[in-house]
């Protein structure tokens, strides 16, 4: 509850130290599917760092990078900001285990929750599906759950690892705007208890202005940063303000020209221009 | 019973005997078995089965596999052990097979270790056997009966007594985890060759005549009732084979480790089949005396239900073959 | 009727056929289970009985379903046959057990440890297909004539193939939860505990299965390895069976043989069904 | 630089670092998987001959190394070894290939159809525990002193294992597939064609390979059945060579069965990798 | 290109043959999980419906009892608007198939496809890949693809039945907002062409009325329709119009409603109301 102050906070990476760097990081899957190309991205400690792209931009390729899951093809990340934590693209939750025992896992390997016992990380893990609003949901298993459930879980298995730097790729992806909007205030609530640094995909551009200290703008195959958006909107924000909605129809305009510019010979012929990956 | 696959089509079609009919024949690649190596080998056998009659040889490793056959009516007759003829004969209540002539006789002796040198320094050891309730443990468990060591089926009692493969025999006596075994040859020259053990009892010395069988020639009663004839074909190629063996021992040995060299790819070692061949004697005597008493044996120690041997013995060709050549008849008793 | 009413009103109509259903499970539950097997018994005696009856073979090579009922049902009042299956599930389960602990070890090390794999990865299928009769005169060399000698055999039959199991499932253990037991900051061992292991749980569990019947079948070769004083057991009543010639006896005993070989089927049936339905694989599909 | 620039560029450096891919693939990449093996062989010959010559055990019992080695060139040398090994191999293989056949079809039947599984699916792993030498009475009464009689117990070792793999594929088949092929208008043979199958053929191919351990192990009994008028084959001659005690002859034939368990696992390591390469399953995990 | 008028398509149930019916149908899942209670829902031949719901409300449910892939606890459900094709919230692709043999086995299996050769089919699942912007990616392997575009192949898969009903579970949950709407256009013309039959889930209240010819609000745990919207707005509608915008705040506005009286107390204590599993 001792959170810094909201300016110092939100403010770009300049003076800070960064978390998550990357330089002129290249991916090429397989022989000639270029990923990901000359990415140079920095996210300072303690920044919240949205990722907008089209579908199949590399914006996952980035995060599994980041996480150190894969290996670049070309270019440097450093990864200075500490533990790392990941929301995958989808829940990957381990079925053998309750949605409780999911999160308990968690807690039990990483940092503190070692010295923890198996009660307390019972009833922290059930603190965490509170959080997503999800309680009395601990003994089920995850084919009990709904798509949305999943994804939720999740999240409070992320959060459970109590990690400096957090990586989500469209954690919100399946849930209905009311608990999205439920879960922005959470998270940003904790993102500001915990300073965490995040990095943050989604294809919801009020979202990423609703969130995010800057929004980066990936372009088509193969992915690149175009432009950056810092935002300075005062916190707390509300995704249906129209201030968010303003900047959302800028960055969306932009967004846009970007498809435009790669699907340039209309639909039919769009695959053409589409493949890039060549 | 007919025949339904390419190495039986024509046996069991009747007693046609101007007809191409199969002998299928069963035997060991074994020194015991030695009369049909050499009957093979040597041709006796197709020379008096005739240009008629087919040979189809089967070879076996262990009695068992030469009874299902045989009850299986996928061999017509084999060289076999007296146990598996017992078993043979009790089992389908005197239905399956005749003994129709004796092969062999002696050559199976009790190999302990140097230091053992009466039955008395046999209490406490491990003897091996080849099999619970064959002859040779049959022979070892009433003679430590006679000798006043008590044993039982489970390897208990003073004398303990472990039935094992004979090769599993040569292996636990070089590295000294048995103190003897009561087996044939050529597993008894073997020990005592290879493993330095030495002979406590010959079993020979035990039987009057010195005489015991070991293997004899079985057929199955079927057959035997279609085709007289070929039993009576075979049996003199039998008895020509003994007869060559003992007028030529040096030829015969030759034989057999020729006809062990193709069946089993490894002839014996020449010390080896001299001195196990010179233990065994070749007869055309089943001793059926001796395969009575011993059954009689089995039932004493408890391995056999009383079984009625009588008519086992098929000796009647036999003695005709043999008086047809001036020898002296057999007994079936 | 409001929602709760409705949900009261649900758990009362489950609770109703709840209670049916458990009657039934005392009765119709065994019985749905039990039926196709019991058909399937007395089809097979059925069969057998004609074959017998047509006197395509006499009685002595194939002896008919109530002779070997008869000489199963004396086995079955003889204390001796209940000392002998003690012997051979005792030398089954403890052999499985070292098996288990053995094939556990080989598969994880292997599985994990690329030089490993390329060195031994092939020899484990190599192992496998050794008959065990190739093992017995190592086994007594090493063991004497002891019951070790047999467990050696056994372990050795068995082992691979519990480890091919874990190694497959390891193989197959899908990436994304790899990744995501790596994110949670586990390694080496603790990704092993707790990701691999569970993961690979359906694959391990058909390996155990195969590995059952291997240690098994080298337990029946084995028995007739070293006969120890006073302990019958399944192998050798098989072995005797077949030296006599016994076709009643030995058809017995392949009866014993087949029906703990089915009981534990069924355990390993019971674990399978419980990890299905934990992990939802049980889900209907249309 | 343009993108195309770029991917081109890449693209050449590909294709340049390829071309070095390749090269070392056909020294390196063979080197990489030769050596573990390499070593571990040396390894084991190293500890044998220590053994040996420690002198924990006579010659004639435990031969070392080079007398074995020496025993198996000079088989190596001999026509009679190829014939016998191209005779099991024969048998094996025919025989590998009926038990598949069979336990594709008892596998995909059991599986499928839920009074068959009641009925049959316990009875599958009864009949895999089942030691080879019990249907030996059998196999000679249905088939006489044949060949047939050697692959009818080979098939009756192996296709249990088979279809207990495709049993424990289709069961752990992921309910989303099925509901997908369901929804695609797949029903019964198609489902199983289009997407069972395909689903459980990592479970399959374990099976397979199971099935082979036991094909092989049933063979080594098997051959011993019938000794077919001069067809050597290898189960005779490690039977042989137990029947003379014959320990180098013994451990070459040992060693023998376990190149040729070596390489046939290899065959099927490399349609595992395959498929996991086509499945995905071989991405980084960190 | 034979559409029917706009008029006749857009109208609600009353004059048509439902395609779909659901009558007091209810779900209980275990023993006491209460997923749908009493849902009674008609979709017309060739109606486009929109199912909106917080997560986890028995929307998915609801498409699997539909689709005859479960069955309902209670309740009937008539299908007689012909073969059901359906889209799940995972892409549910065949890994040991290619991205272009996903889509040819549907075509084989479906109706006319039984006598299509197979090259024919290669052309077809060219064209539908197209469709989806995909194009040249016909001989990847699912897990080559990103998420949206595994997401995208589900589509052509389910476009590639051309069966009569169209079950889609949240289809372009994970797509950006351009692809996203390239294939709104794309999925209203085929829809019109072949007078689908469609049951369309989404979290996303904008795109509900970009595409439904009604809205179906259902309820938090346990599911039941709340509230239905006729959307009588001409097509072609834009996502970014006003009308939409407006029509989306409305039902948005019911939306919020029903979760806040669901969630009634607050953040914390807020397990024991969303439990209602009771
Ligand atoms: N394992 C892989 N093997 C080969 N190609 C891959 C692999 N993973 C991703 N790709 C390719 O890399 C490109 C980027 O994929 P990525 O998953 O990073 O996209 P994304 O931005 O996350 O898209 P989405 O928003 O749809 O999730 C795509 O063209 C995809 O086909
Ligand atoms: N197989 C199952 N077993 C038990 N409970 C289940 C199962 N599937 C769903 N449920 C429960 O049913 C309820 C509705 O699930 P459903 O998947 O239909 O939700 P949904 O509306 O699709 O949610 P989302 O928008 O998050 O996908 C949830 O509470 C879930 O926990
Ligand atoms: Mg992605
Ligand atoms: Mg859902």
């Amino acid at each position: 509850m001792t959170a810094p102050t909201k300016e110092l906070r939100s403010s770009r990476t300049d003076g800070h130290e960064p978390a998550v760097r990357l330089d002129a990081v290249s991916k090429v899957y397989g022989r000639d599917l270029l990923a990901l190309d000359r990415v140079t991205l920095t996210a300072g400690r303690g920044e919240f760092v949205c990722l907008l792209g089209a579908s199949g931009c590399g914006k996952s390729t980035l995060l599994n990078l980041v996480a150190g899951l894969d290996h670049a093809t070309a270019g440097e990340i450093d990864t200075k900001g500490g533990r790392i934590a990941m929301m995958f693209q989808e829940p990957a939750l381990f079925p053998w285990l309750t949605v409780s025992a999911n999160i308990e896992l968690a807690l039990r390997v990483t940092g503190k929750g070692k010295s923890t016992t198996k009660k307390e990380r019972r009833a922290r893990a059930a603190e965490l599906l509170e959080i997503v609003h999800l309680g009395g949901f601990g003994a089920k298993r995850p084919h009990e759950l709904s798509g949305g459930m999943r994804q939720r879980v999740a999240l409070a298995r992320a959060l459970a690892q109590e990690a400096d730097v957090l990586l989500m790729d469209e954690p919100f992806g399946a849930l209905d705007a009311m608990t999205r909007d439920l879960l922005h205030d959470e998270l940003e609530r904790i993102w500001r208890e915990r300073e965490l640094t995040v990095l943050f995909v989604t294809h919801n551009v009020r979202e990423a202005v609703r969130l995010g200290d800057r929004v980066v703008l990936l372009s088509s195959r193969p992915g690149t940063v175009i432009q950056e958006f810092p935002i300075t909107l005062d916190r707390p924000r509300r995704t249906d303000s129209g201030e968010v909605a303003g900047l959302a129809a800028t960055i969306t305009d932009r967004l846009r020209q970007e498809v435009l510019r790669h699907a340039k010979p209309a639909r039919r012929p769009v695959a053409t221009g589409a493949r890039g990956d060549g | 019973g007919g025949g339904g696959d390419a190495t039986t089509t024509a046996s069991g079609a009747g007693g046609g005997d101007t007809a191409k009919t199969e002998l299928r024949l069963g035997f060991f690649p074994n020194i015991t078995h030695s009369t049909a190596l050499v009957g093979v080998k040597k041709g006796f056998f197709e020379k008096a089965l005739g240009a008629n009659v087919t040979l189809k040889t089967a070879t076996f490793n262990a009695g068992p596999a030469a009874t299902e056959a045989i009850f299986s009516d996928a061999i017509d007759a084999t060289y076999i052990g007296p146990n598996p003829a017992i078993n043979a004969w009790s089992k389908s209540k005197g239905q399956a097979i005749k003994i129709v002539a004796g092969s062999a006789s002696g050559g199976v002796y009790l190999i302990v270790k140097p230091e053992i040198n009466s039955a008395a320094d046999l209490k406490g050891k491990k003897i091996a056997t080849p099999q619970l309730g064959n002859t040779q443990d049959v022979a070892l468990r009433f003679w430590l009966q006679q000798q006043g060591l008590k044993t039982d089926t489970k390897g208990g009692g003073d004398v303990s007594i472990l039935p094992q493969e004979n090769a599993q025999t040569l292996q636990t006596f070089a590295t000294g985890d048995i103190d003897g075994a009561w087996v044939p040859e050529p597993f008894a020259s073997r020990l005592i060759q290879e493993s330095k053990g030495k002979i406590l009892v010959d079993e020979s010395e035990l039987w009057p005549n010195k005489q015991f069988v070991i293997t004899h020639l079985i057929v199955r009663q079927q057959f035997l009732k279609e085709h007289p004839d070929i039993v009576k074909k075979l049996i003199e190629g039998h008895v020509e084979a003994n007869a060559y063996i003992s007028s030529d021992p040096a030829g015969a040995k030759e034989a057999i480790n020729a006809e062990l060299q193709d069946l089993s790819g490894k002839p014996l070692k020449p010390e080896v089949l001299d001195s196990a061949f010179k233990n065994i004697t070749f007869t055309n005597d089943p001793l059926a005396s001796t395969l009575i008493t011993s059954a009689d044996h089995a039932q004493k120690v408890g391995l056999l239900d009383p079984v009625d041997l009588n008519g086992i013995y098929d000796l009647k060709i036999l003695n005709e073959v043999l008086s047809a050549k001036g020898q002296q008849a057999v007994s079936d008793k | 009727m409001t929602t709760t009413e409705i949900s009261q009103s649900i758990a009362g109509l489950d609770a109703l056929e709840l209670s049916t259903r458990e009657r039934r499970g005392l009765a119709s539950r065994i019985w749905s289970r039990a039926w196709p097997m019991i058909s399937a018994i007395v089809l097979v005696l059925a069969v057998w009985e004609v074959v017998v009856l047509s006197g395509w073979r006499p009685e002595y090579v194939l002896p008919g379903p109530i002779t070997v009922l008869g000489e199963l049902g004396d086995r079955l009042g003889d204390g001796e046959f209940y000392n002998a299956v003690f012997t051979t599930m005792r030398r089954a389960i403890v052999g499985f057990a070292l098996a288990v602990l053995v094939g556990l070890v080989v598969g994880a090390a292997v599985s994990r440890v690329r030089p490993l794999r390329a060195a031994f990865g092939s020899l484990i299928t190599g192992l496998q297909t050794m008959p065990s009769i190739a093992w017995f005169p190592l086994a007594i060399l090493l063991f004497k004539l002891s019951e070790s000698a047999i467990l050696f055999v056994v372990v050795l039959g068995a082992a691979p193939s519990i480890a091919n199991g874990l190694i497959a499932g390891v193989d197959y253990t899908p990436p994304i939860l790899l990744r995501a037991g790596h994110i949670l900051g586990l390694r080496r061992l603790a990704l092993y505990r707790h990701v691999i292991l569970p993961a690979s749980l359906p694959s391990f569990l058909s390996g155990l299965k195969q590995g059952w019947a291997f240690a098994w079948r080298s337990l029946m070769a084995g028995e007739l390895l070293v006969i120890i004083a006073h302990q019958t057991s399944i192998g050798e009543q098989l072995d005797n069976a077949r030296e006599l010639s016994d076709a009643p006896g030995l058809l017995a005993t392949m009866i014993v043989i087949l029906v703990i070989g089915i009981v534990v089927d069924m355990c390993f049936g019971a674990a399978d069904n419980a990890l299905r339905r934990r992990w939802g694989l049980d889900q209907p599909v249309g």
